[in-house]
């Protein structure tokens, strides 16, 4: 490879990983407050790449307007998801809310292939496919878009989560679920607030690969889902720095395997990356060493 | 036998009873290292795979007795078990379950990629040899030899490190050695129910051994009653009736399985069987029953305890 | 105390199983079989494979109406689809499969793709029913038992005669092969392209794998971006197709893809927009109406007005003509007796069909006449060339 | 002096840091009752974490026995002699009391996965002695009437008791007990105590954390002092009562009991 291959390569990996990076958002603040592997934010994400071609092709709005939209509609999906589906077992055991997230998941696929049919369906050209050369990389205008929204929404998340009010409660819901509600923390405010940011960073990324990759269809969650958990844990769940690192590390990886000729094995590398991290350091790039008590 | 059952029965229920046996064999394997031990696993479909794959192998190259491809299968799935209940040394809950997951990914692309599977290809010309008494007669065993490893020495300790692991080593019990234990036993359990699966479809693609194959079984075991034996046969029967009798639902069908995911989690958390004591419950109606036959005859029962 | 245990257990499973029997017990006598023929559809409806089987049930269901409107099979008697889902599931199709024979299927119009007309395969030719696979092209398949056949254009015929077009006619020295390594059909054609391009002195400068279900394929085609070569060779489906392509003018290449069947359906465009015009498939169906025989036009027509306009693929083309294939046998034998038709299906001979003629050769393969290399102009397909056997 | 059955030298464990336990040597010799006392956060459960190996010593060496079991597996430790309780009660929570107590009987066993499937003869031995030794642990500590019932149904008291009788079960030399009093009514102490000195009758040496100052005056024979992971003093009761830097470790920190 020489060098204007590896760069550009590079930056395909650094987009593919934004996207990884947006839901990955989503798994490991939900993981870090109440310690639930949201199988279902995969298929979230999905719905939110649908109410944007939904949008844009019937309605004829805005990509950005789309975008909102989808936002929007993935945050009361999520919120009506965790009212449903999981908070009735916030007390029970570890597994019977992960089993309940499998069955939304298959649910959501399903109800979405239902209505929109298995196929791919197309997403319009709705960036001018314009190429600029900046040295010896050719990037599109829509991979420039995508890692500055993704850019942008990362910033603010963080920014909400050091600064707001909510933000605080959020971190001391994650230190100590208990004490934070003694201190009058509304925890379950806090865990429906987290799944509506968690969802509507997944939306945008669902709207993103659709301008990206021009095509959606209903069970692009289950593969991209499952990378972006892998881009969360390696990370290191818990960590929003750590999910943005762990994305676009997993992205970077994912297409080097590609160009290396490892293309079969695509599939094989986050996953790969994903024991290697974890048997490393078992928390993940980023992640709080746990401690326990005896 | 069969010849006998093929004429009094129809040929579809023999068909989805005998996967509903070769599948409780594979999640009574989970049973006991997610229910019994309480080590988390997302990759279970890779050892029904690895096994399903081992046995077909050796019956399509070295033309050996079937009985011998499906134990082969279970010991190659008990090594792959060995391989990934190491990391539990170091990876704990919901870490360990990743780590699985992602081996079991792992697994499946290779797979794919190997020559000798036929990759995507899969992989024909498996002699059907899987019969359901066959089939039954192993999941009876299965279910058996799990009740006894839990009543004794070892199935304790592997129960103690799921309640306490502190506790356990401190009680003189290896960990490490036990949870690796629970995972060859395990995947030794799911090596041989791909076995039969292998000799029942008689034919393999390793796109059915996928986590989300390995997510059905966790689903059995847990939506059952986890670390409950009848649990986990319970699970199993009614999830893998379940496509069949919605398919009444036609395409709504895969959404109502969700759904009803779902909903039997929230009304039973701790699934269908968990808490409840089978046994007591039997020996209850049983003693009732007996009381009213011999209702003149104390003995044993006065008997205080 | 142990013994009562593992006796409760067995209990507990002959119970449920007795009533999952009783339930379904009625099923077991088959409806009026005088008045009916039962044709089975096997496929997926759900999960990633409900695409093509989809397709597949809707031009089946056309065959049947067609059928049907015009008085019925074997003097009178309603032809009707039983229709399955096996939700993609390597068990469930086996279980699906074993349902419609109970059902009393005659015939089961098979899964499109090869792996599960493989575990269909051994169950029907068991139980003595026709599998007609409308779709399975990988090997294996007829091999399976003499009630298994399949009414599709066979790679091992068109890939050669299409490397041989590209050497000859257009000219081509170097090309890159793209192959979808998780899809069965991609791995066989592509290993049928390697030796028919090498047969014709193309060389192949590089070999790139994809999966079915990828969105993203920068990586591939950076890696090949500064390569010299004349063409792209891509033996996977159309919605990886038409996504290949779009990458492939994201990054300012101006080649064209070629292919085999999996790519014939509008979704191409759908997905590739201008980036797949001047791609080339080659097919034994052509929905052009320009060439098509007046049969593919009535079938062309009546799936459009059905579907709001949108073109057959070839999924649902083949399932229409295997279903016709069944029936034309089934008369002609003047029985729905599997083992009595499958006879006279055995010796179909240059039978027209919408997807074009078909003949069954003494292996039972379908010898399908003639090869089009269509080419997609302003997202239709026309066609490029006809190339008789 | 004969060699001590647990000797501790120069033991320190340091988190980051912070140091919890500063060269702290010790020596209990056979058949004695030693407490081990000290305000909130003196090192003391460490200190027992440490010699059963949960926690890996930063330095020092622990012999048992004479022999030097420094950093080995808890399992190691345990099939050695040595016993614990716990400070914040880990029972098998939903097992029933009995198998708490056949779990801590693991060591008298030897019968792995096949004598659980083909269970011959001498599994069936093993398996009559674990149950009679649980059942005599189990009578010790008075919970024998509850042997069906689930651990986390006991109360409080009668937790700790069987966390006692599960790690009695194994006929230790040495038994740790990390504060068996806590949270017990008078009744419950005195009770537990009497039970304590029964098993120091019975040879086996006792080694204790506890707060109750009362109760450990009244049982122990010598009594060691930590604040902030260092030894203060080691004597007798009456010694350490009377020990001017005990007096201030404590009144500095909290309440004197």
């Amino acid at each position: 490879m020489t060098t204007d291959i590896v760069l550009q390569q590079l930056l395909n990996g650094l987009t593919l990983g934004s996207t990884y990076a947006l839901i990955a958002l989503g798994y490991t603040m939900v993981y870090g407050i109440i310690q639930l592997i949201n199988f279902a934010h995969g298929d979230v994400y999905m719905i939110g790449a649908f109410v944007g071609l939904t949008m844009v092709v019937v309605f004829g709005i805005n990509i950005w307007a789309a975008l909102f939209v989808a936002m929007i509609a993935c945050v009361l999906v999520a919120m009506t998801i965790e009212r449903v589906a999981y908070r009735p077992l916030r007390r029970s055991t570890r597994l019977a809310p992960l089993i309940s997230s499998i069955g939304v998941s298959i649910f959501l696929q399903t109800l979405m292939t239902s209505m929109k049919g298995p196929q791919p369906v197309g997403f319009p050209q709705v960036v001018s496919n314009t190429i600029y050369t900046i040295g010896p990389v050719k990037i599109a205008l829509v991979q420039i878009i995508i890692l500055l929204v993704a850019a942008a929404l990362m910033i603010a998340l963080q920014l909400i989560v050091k600064r707001s009010k909510i933000g605080k409660a959020m971190r001391a819901t994650s230190e100590d679920y208990d004490t934070a509600s003694l201190m009058g923390v509304n925890v379950n405010r806090v865990i429906s607030f987290t799944f509506a940011i968690g969802a509507a960073l997944a939306a945008a990324g669902g709207v993103l690969i659709g301008m990206y990759f021009n095509s959606v269809f209903p069970l692009m969650g289950v593969m991209a889902g499952l990378k972006a958990f892998c881009a969360a844990v390696v990370g290191g769940i818990g960590s929003i720095p750590g999910a943005v690192i762990g994305g676009l590390f997993i992205g970077v990886a994912e297409v080097f395997g590609v160009a290396m000729g490892l293309g079969s094995y695509k599939d094989a590398i986050a996953f790969a990356l994903l024991i290697l991290v974890l048997l490393i350091k078992p928390t993940g790039i980023l992640g709080q060493p746990i401690q326990r008590k005896v | 036998m069969e010849e006998l059952l093929r004429q009094y029965m129809n040929l579809y229920y023999i068909q989805v009873l005998t996967l509903i046996c070769i599948m409780m064999i594979a999640a009574l394997g989970l049973h006991l290292i997610t229910g019994v031990t309480g080590q988390l696993s997302f990759g279970h479909a890779a050892f029904v795979g690895i096994g399903a794959y081992a046995a077909a192998l050796s019956n399509i190259h070295w033309g050996l007795p079937f009985l011998i491809c499906v134990l082969l299968g279970g010991l190659a799935a008990a090594l792959a078990g060995v391989l990934v209940g190491f990391p539990s040394m170091r990876l704990t809950g919901d870490y360990l379950g990743i780590a699985t997951l992602g081996f079991a990914e792992i697994v499946r692309v290779i797979l794919m990629n190997m020559d000798i599977t036929g990759g995507a290809r899969g992989l024909a010309g498996i002699p059907r040899e899987t019969t359901l008494v066959l089939a039954f007669v192993l999941a009876a065993v299965a279910i058996w030899t799990m009740y006894r490893i839990q009543d004794s020495r070892f199935g304790r300790a592997l129960v103690a490190i799921r309640e306490d692991d502190i506790a356990a080593e401190c009680n003189g019990i290896n960990g490490l050695w036990y949870k690796v234990s629970a995972f060859a036993i395990g995947s030794f359990f799911a090596g041989v129910a791909g076995g039969l699966y292998a000799h029942f479809l008689q034919y393999l693609n390793p796109s059915g051994f996928g986590f989300a194959k390995s997510f059905e079984i966790l689903t059995f075991v847990v939506l059952g009653g986890l670390g409950s034996i009848p649990g986990t046969v319970l699970g199993t029967t009614i999830l893998t009736l379940l496509p069949e009798v919605l398919r009444f639902s036609a395409e709504y069908r895969m959404m109502m399985y969700g759904l009803l995911m779902v909903i039997m989690m929230i009304f039973r958390p701790r699934g269908l069987l968990g808490g409840v004591d089978l046994l007591p419950l039997l020996k209850r109606m049983l003693y009732s029953l007996r009381k009213k036959q011999t209702p003149l005859n104390g003995d044993g029962n006065g008997r205080s305890v | 105390m142990r013994r009562s245990k593992l006796l409760s257990m067995m209990i507990l499973v002959l119970f449920v199983a007795a009533i999952f029997a009783g339930c379904g017990g009625g099923n077991q006598t088959p409806a009026p079989a005088d008045e009916t023929v039962k044709i089975g559809f096997l496929g997926a409806k759900t999960g990633g494979h409900a695409s093509y089987g989809i397709e597949t049930l809707k031009g089946m269901k056309m065959a049947a109406d067609d059928v049907n409107a015009a008085g019925g099979i074997l003097g009178g008697k309603k032809l009707v689809i039983v229709e399955e889902d096996h939700g993609s599931k390597d068990d469930q199709a086996a279980s699906v499969t074993q349902k419609m024979i109970t059902q009393g299927t005659v015939a089961i119009v098979g899964d499109p793709t090869t792996g599960f007309t493989k575990i269909a395969g051994p169950i029907a030719q068991g139980a003595g029913v026709v599998l007609m696979s409308a779709g399975a092209v990988g090997e294996g398949v007829v091999e399976i038992g003499d009630f298994i056949y399949r009414d599709t254009l066979l790679d091992k015929v068109g890939a050669p005669l299409v490397a041989k077009y590209l050497a000859s006619e257009l000219g081509w020295k170097k090309v890159v092969l793209v192959t979808s390594t998780n899809n069965d059909y991609s791995v066989g054609l592509s290993k049928l392209f390697r030796d028919g391009l090498a047969a014709n002195n193309i060389e192949i400068i590089a070999e790139q794998t994809i999966q079915d279900s990828d969105q993203n394929f920068s990586a591939q085609v950076t890696s090949f971006s500064n390569k010299d070569f004349d063409g792209i060779v891509f033996t996977g489906y159309y919605t990886e197709g038409g996504l290949l392509m779009k990458e492939v003018r994201k990054q300012g290449l101006d080649h064209v893809m070629v292919g085999g069947d999996g790519l014939l359906a509008p979704v191409l465009w759908e997905l590739g927009e201008d980036a797949v015009e001047g791609s080339m498939v080659y097919t034994g169906f052509a929905a052009d109406p320009a060439n098509a025989s007046p049969k593919t036009l009535a079938f062309i027509d009546a799936y459009k007005a059905k579907n709001g306009g949108t073109l057959p693929d070839m999924f649902s083309a083949q399932g229409y003509d295997a279903v016709m294939l069944l029936v034309d046998a089934i008369e002609a034998a003047g029985s729905a007796a599997p083992a009595e038709f499958k006879e006279t299906l055995k010796v179909t001979s240059n039978w027209e069909g919408v997807t074009g003629t078909i003949s069954f050769g003494p292996d039972r393969e379908p010898i399908k006449s003639p090869v089009y290399l269509l080419e997609v102009k302003d997202s239709e397909f026309s066609v490029k060339a006809t190339i008789d056997l | 002096m004969s060699t001590p059955l647990l000797e501790l030298s120069g033991l320190t464990i340091r988190f980051g840091g912070l140091t919890a336990v500063d060269r702290l040597d010790m020596k209990i010799p056979v058949s004695n009752i030693r407490a081990l006392i000290g305000p909130n956060g003196a090192g003391k459960s460490t200190v027992f974490n440490a010699i059963t190996g949960i926690y890996r010593p930063t330095e020092g060496r622990i012999t048992f026995q004479g022999q030097d079991i420094t950093g080995k597996h808890p399992y190691r430790i345990s099939a050695l002699g040595i016993a614990r309780t716990f400070q914040n009660i880990r029972l098998y929570k939903t097992l029933s009391v009995l198998d708490n107590v056949r779990i801590g009987a693991h060591g008298i066993g030897r019968g792995g996965l096949f004598g659980a499937i083909v269970r011959p003869p001498g599994i069936k031995a093993e398996e009559r002695r674990i149950n009679e030794a649980s059942g005599d642990a189990l009578e010790l500590v008075g919970l024998l009437r509850k042997k069906d019932e689930r651990a986390d149904s006991l109360s409080y008291g009668e937790q700790r008791r069987l966390e006692i009788a599960r790690a009695l079960v194994s006929a230790p030399q040495i038994l740790l007990l990390d504060e068996p009093a806590a949270g017990m009514n008078p009744q419950e102490k005195e009770r537990l105590m009497l039970m304590i000195q029964q098993i120091a009758a019975r040879g086996v040496t006792i080694f204790l954390v506890e707060h109750d100052m009362k109760f450990v005056m009244d049982l122990a024979q010598q009594v060691t002092v930590l604040d902030h992971g260092r030894k203060i003093c080691t004597g007798t009761p009456d010694e350490v009562q009377s020990n001017l830097s005990v007096i201030e470790a404590y009144l500095g920190k909290e309440e004197a009991v």
